[in-house]
């Protein structure tokens, strides 16, 4: 069975990643976008677009009626979810199977069972999966949370029972903290996932945070397509991930395969997964939960084993058998990915949205830019603000970082911040380049350890200085041979103020 | 032409000199650096100081730009230091204006007029690209008054709190 | 011994490529350019960059004094000489030798054996390697030319013997066309190779190009990277490369690359080296030349081979020992180059000069684009119309295609005309897809057999009757409402007439 | 507002009427569509056709547009109908004047005034790019006039030959 055209029931960058796999693969494809989305990458890539309702995601990226009515009205037999949003909702794909359209993940019981957070540990602990203690069960009253706080001990984490990404996620170091940790992490539950249940668990100190990719056919096939490292978070989200991970040993690596392709099977799974382990100082592995979708950082696994995930999971939803088995899949040479956000990295990584002014993106040998932006667009206040990621490949770990720092170096976003200087001072960091690094290196050991670079200050101050001079010549009408220059259409503001304050 | 320049700290003068349509001389706190200067594009410029070569983006700002240099971005505040050199002078103390870092939603507020607030305290929630965050105080002090409302949004700048 | 400065001998794309790979390992760069060159990217993205000189190469790029001066006051202790210019002059890196400035290349003897391809055809035939029939020297008279044609026979090709890159090289169809075809082929060679002599070869009919990658280190190792298809020719020029070639067994590929390394061994080559064959229709190799340099189409084996070509040149140039062996070299997947040309293809890939208007890159999985310019750039007429390089990576060929499609439909150049049009074309040709074509692929096949797609023209007559609408009433002050949207600075205009004729 | 319209050999008419700030009801010969059209940044467009989705390159020229599609470049030549529908009748006879397609040198001419030509029978041979390219006779005729002189840099639509 060939599928015929495909919905991206997302936006941003995945659903432009989804549209690529499509039409390299000769599928039409489908977006679908809200209010605030007129104008935005995804939208002017697809064959055909549909709007679905007004920005708040609730009211359009999360209603699965109008999504299926698109869908059947435009003639799509299958869904790709991407990420978030709706990928991770078993009544979706239920509905999907219902209205005989290809859900492209997972089975929707599978989804139930592996989404839900409290359940796929009770499974891992059933199929011998070691686990991070805490609640087995999603805890309702602020009582019962109390109470099980108590008895696993601070610090622990507060964790969204529907939750990825590192929403509706809270570390609490103390008793006191508990209460207003609570609120938070279900509120932003609630809003994110329409779901503001939460577990506990106990917080490993120094963690790092490695997940199997698995990929697994309708047939009985299941492979592991190796680990990614994800240890290096600011609030909790990933910004760096890379494949191999320095920190794993090959003893290490082959037997965190093993598990995942022993739950994936024991529990049927099909399509692209995800099992994140947190790993202690002592190199133990704790399975913490499995996504049960494609992963942001996919692309570092595409670019070490040269396999095309997104294609892999169309054709498994295809009712294709798993072109490849174990043996075939080989890790050749690093691959780093750098989330690339609409955030200040000097304000604590406040969001900036706004206007690209200008764009230009970095290109030659071993380098992936997987955007969702271009010059000219607004990035809204309404969604996540990620704006692309970059991804390096070398043939070395060493290779790859010096490929990632050449290609930040030709990476420009003007008009807003982003993270792509804080990138620049990572792939500098000793601690970064040694492989030393823990879930707190954002926090605490980059605050610390600044990095002495060679800070070129007289050059901005020349360029702004003769960039300054020309606009005043130019608007005193005494500079008449700057021809080239078309004239900028205006003062771009932005007044940053005191009172942003420290640590947001 | 002489600027007054704020950079990283720095506080410097500049003084640029046309030599020819593309040349110039800036002279930085009394240092001469000869530039060859040449807009590619709108928002970019290559220069060349003594065979260095540079590729700046330059993003225009309301009191200057902020230049993107491979390495880092550096904003450069600038004023003709003919109209006097205010730019120094824009760190006055008095009470301190607490405005929205960001467009959002302000979600919760922590404080109310009249209370005493420690350095760091949390004054308020917003919410802005499905991220909560907390805005701090910037310094001890009494606040003076809560302009802002639960559940509006609010543009970048938007008064939220002062605290005198 | 490790390199501390590299001066780059080159401008364009291939400047910007080793430039590149100079940033990733961390030695700095020094660029050289024209009075026309000084907002080339080359020039913006090394870390220093010199004048060298006015337009014409051979007052420029030619320049060995005025690059060797710039070396030594600069402090580079290595020069990069890129394809083209000076980097197959065997006088430039005997001086380079003597001024203790290391060449990144092969030994100044080896390139005058090598590069000089009468010499070097001589050496082929004693090492018992194949070549096409023709003189095997230099021919200097027209009345010899005329003796050695006539012994030969037509169809013949007239050869540059410094040549390189399709120019001074002529098929001549009969004996009338002789005379003007020298007249024609020396001049070229003159100009682009400050030498005129040419050589003959017999035509070899519907032949295949496909050449060799080799690599060899200072001590007496040598590897091949496996072949390049390189068939698809405009005006005897590489249009599109790809590997594997779809025309070669794994015999063949197997004796193609032992009859390479036999000749590089017994010459003893040092550094990055091609041997270019004509493969007839019974699968018979004719050694043809060889490139003593690096290769315009080196991306397709970097890709399949997953090394960099350019940092292995580097390393050995430092006295380093190649770090694999020809075991350690696998060809993985499948790699396309599409040669994108400031040139017209519906005009017989008429030059086509001028200002970008605005540029749009393509990204995503498998795309690598090697750019030399940018928005806002003016493609200069005194040098090589060939502005950027696309390659697309695949599992198989036909991923390889369906990737190539989806960059091309991506790539956008406003302002000047381009090869891209083309590739979309040959991109969906049976012939192409089939891997059916031969050298004639360009100036026969593809004319008579023009492909047949939707074309929305409705869609373009929509969107440029919308604008022109736009555009009436905002002149007419009727708009206000167009906020967004900058005045476009001038109506570019390029009044193509009548006259530019058919095959140019 | 009638704009007459030449594309790929085609004549239509087209009509555009504004329905909102954004969307557009465009008649084709008769056939109505209705175009969400946005910009996307100078030279860029978005555009949806009853569901259908195209991204398009607008390149401004002295008679139209080049629009950019994914498939293909397409040329545009339009003209307000009201002011006369001369769109079509470019392609006049008469002398053919044979114009230089590129900038670049003249290297050799192949014919002089007077001379009889043949279709497709070179004229000059050009150099641009490195390349030396033969501009041939668009059409059988006697040579009337030759502008080009050997060595002489040309400019894009400089006169070099005409033929009678």
């Amino acid at each position: 069975m060939n599928l015929k055209k495909i919905l991206i029931a997302n936006r941003g960058e995945i659903a432009v990643r989804v549209i690529r796999a499509c039409r390299e693969l000769g599928i039409p494809s489908v977006a679908v976008y809200s209010e605030a989305d007129r104008l935005a990458l995804h939208v002017r890539r697809a064959d055909e677009a549909y709007e679905i309702g007004p920005a708040p995601s609730r009211e359009s990226y999360l209603r699965m009626d109008r999504i299926l009515d698109v869908a059947k009205r435009c003639g799509a037999d299958a869904i790709h979810p991407g990420y978030g949003f709706l990928s991770e909702n078993a009544a979706f794909a239920r509905a999907c199977e219902e209205a005989g359209i290809t859900f492209i993940g997972p089975r929707a019981e599978t989804i139930q069972a592996m989404g839900e957070k409290t359940s796929a540990r009770r499974i891992a602990v059933e199929a011998g999966v070691p686990v991070v203690p805490g609640t087995l069960h999603p805890v309702a009253s602020d009582e019962e949370i109390r109470r099980e706080a108590s008895r696993i001990g601070f610090p622990l984490m507060l964790k969204a029972a529907a939750g990825g990404g590192g929403k509706g996620l809270r570390l609490v170091p103390h008793a006191d903290d508990l209460a207003t940790a609570v609120d938070r992490a279900r509120s932003e539950a609630k809003s994110a996932f329409g779901d503001d249940s939460v577990y506990l668990e106990k917080a490993v100190l120094k963690p790092r945070h490695i997940e199997i990719q698995v990929m697994a056919d309708a047939h009985g096939n299941a492979i592991h397509l190796y680990e990614r490292e994800c240890t290096i978070q600011r609030r909790h989200q990933k910004v760096i991930e890379e494949s191999p991970s320095p920190f794993l040993t090959p003893e290490l690596r082959e037997r965190m395969g093993s598990l995942a392709v022993a739950l994936v099977k024991k529990v049927g799974y099909v399509n692209a997964g995800t099992l994140e382990f947190l790993v202690d100082k002592d190199r133990e592995p704790y399975f913490l939960e499995m996504n049960t979708r494609l992963q942001v950082e996919h692309p570092v696994t595409e670019m070490v084993t040269n396999l095309d995930l997104v294609k892999l999971q169309i054709r498994v939803a295809q009712g294709e058998r798993l072109p490849i088995t174990q043996e075939d899949v080989r890790q050749t040479g690093h691959a780093i990915e750098c989330r690339v956000y609409a955030e200040d990295p000097e304000r604590g990584f406040l969001p900036s949205p706004g206007r690209i002014a200008a764009l230009r993106v970095p290109g030659g040998p071993g380098v992936r830019d997987d955007s969702g932006v271009y010059e000219g667009y607004d990035v809204p206040i309404h969604y996540d603000p990620m704006i692309s990621k970059l991804v390096a490949w070398g043939r070395t770990r060493e290779d790859a970082i010096g490929r990632m720092r050449r290609a930040v170096s030709e990476y420009k976003v003007l008009g807003i911040q982003t993270t792509l200087p804080f990138f620049e001072r990572v792939m500098r960091h000793p601690d970064f380049l040694a492989g030393d690094f823990d879930t707190s290196f954002v926090d605490v050991a980059f605050r610390r350890h600044e990095v002495v670079r060679e800070a070129p200050w007289e050059v901005a101050v020349a360029a702004a200085a003769i960039q300054a001079f020309r606009d005043r010549k130019a608007r005193r009408g005494a500079l008449s041979q700057s021809a080239g220059a078309a004239p900028v259409s205006g003062w771009r503001v932005r007044g940053w103020r005191e009172g942003a304050g420290g640590r947001l | 032409m002489i600027f007054d320049v704020s950079v990283q700290g720095r506080t410097v003068k500049a003084e640029v000199k046309a030599t020819t349509a593309d040349s110039y001389t800036v002279v930085i706190d009394g240092r001469p650096h000869v530039v060859d200067f040449r807009e590619t594009g709108r928002d970019f410029a290559s220069l060349l100081l003594d065979g260095r070569s540079f590729e700046a983006g330059l993003e225009r700002r309301e009191d200057g730009f902020v230049v993107h240099l491979p390495a880092d971005n550096i904003a450069v505040v600038l004023q003709e230091a003919a109209r006097g050199s205010a730019a120094a002078h824009k760190k006055a103390s008095g009470p301190s204006r607490v405005t929205a870092p960001m467009p959002g939603k302000v979600v919760r507020l922590l404080v109310e007029a009249g209370q005493e607030v420690a350095a760091g305290a949390g004054l308020l929630v917003m919410e802005a690209m499905k991220m909560e965050n907390e805005l701090r105080a910037p310094r001890a002090g009494r606040v003076q008054s809560v302009a802002a409302r639960e559940g509006l949004a609010v543009e970048t700048g938007a008064l939220l709190v002062v605290i005198e």
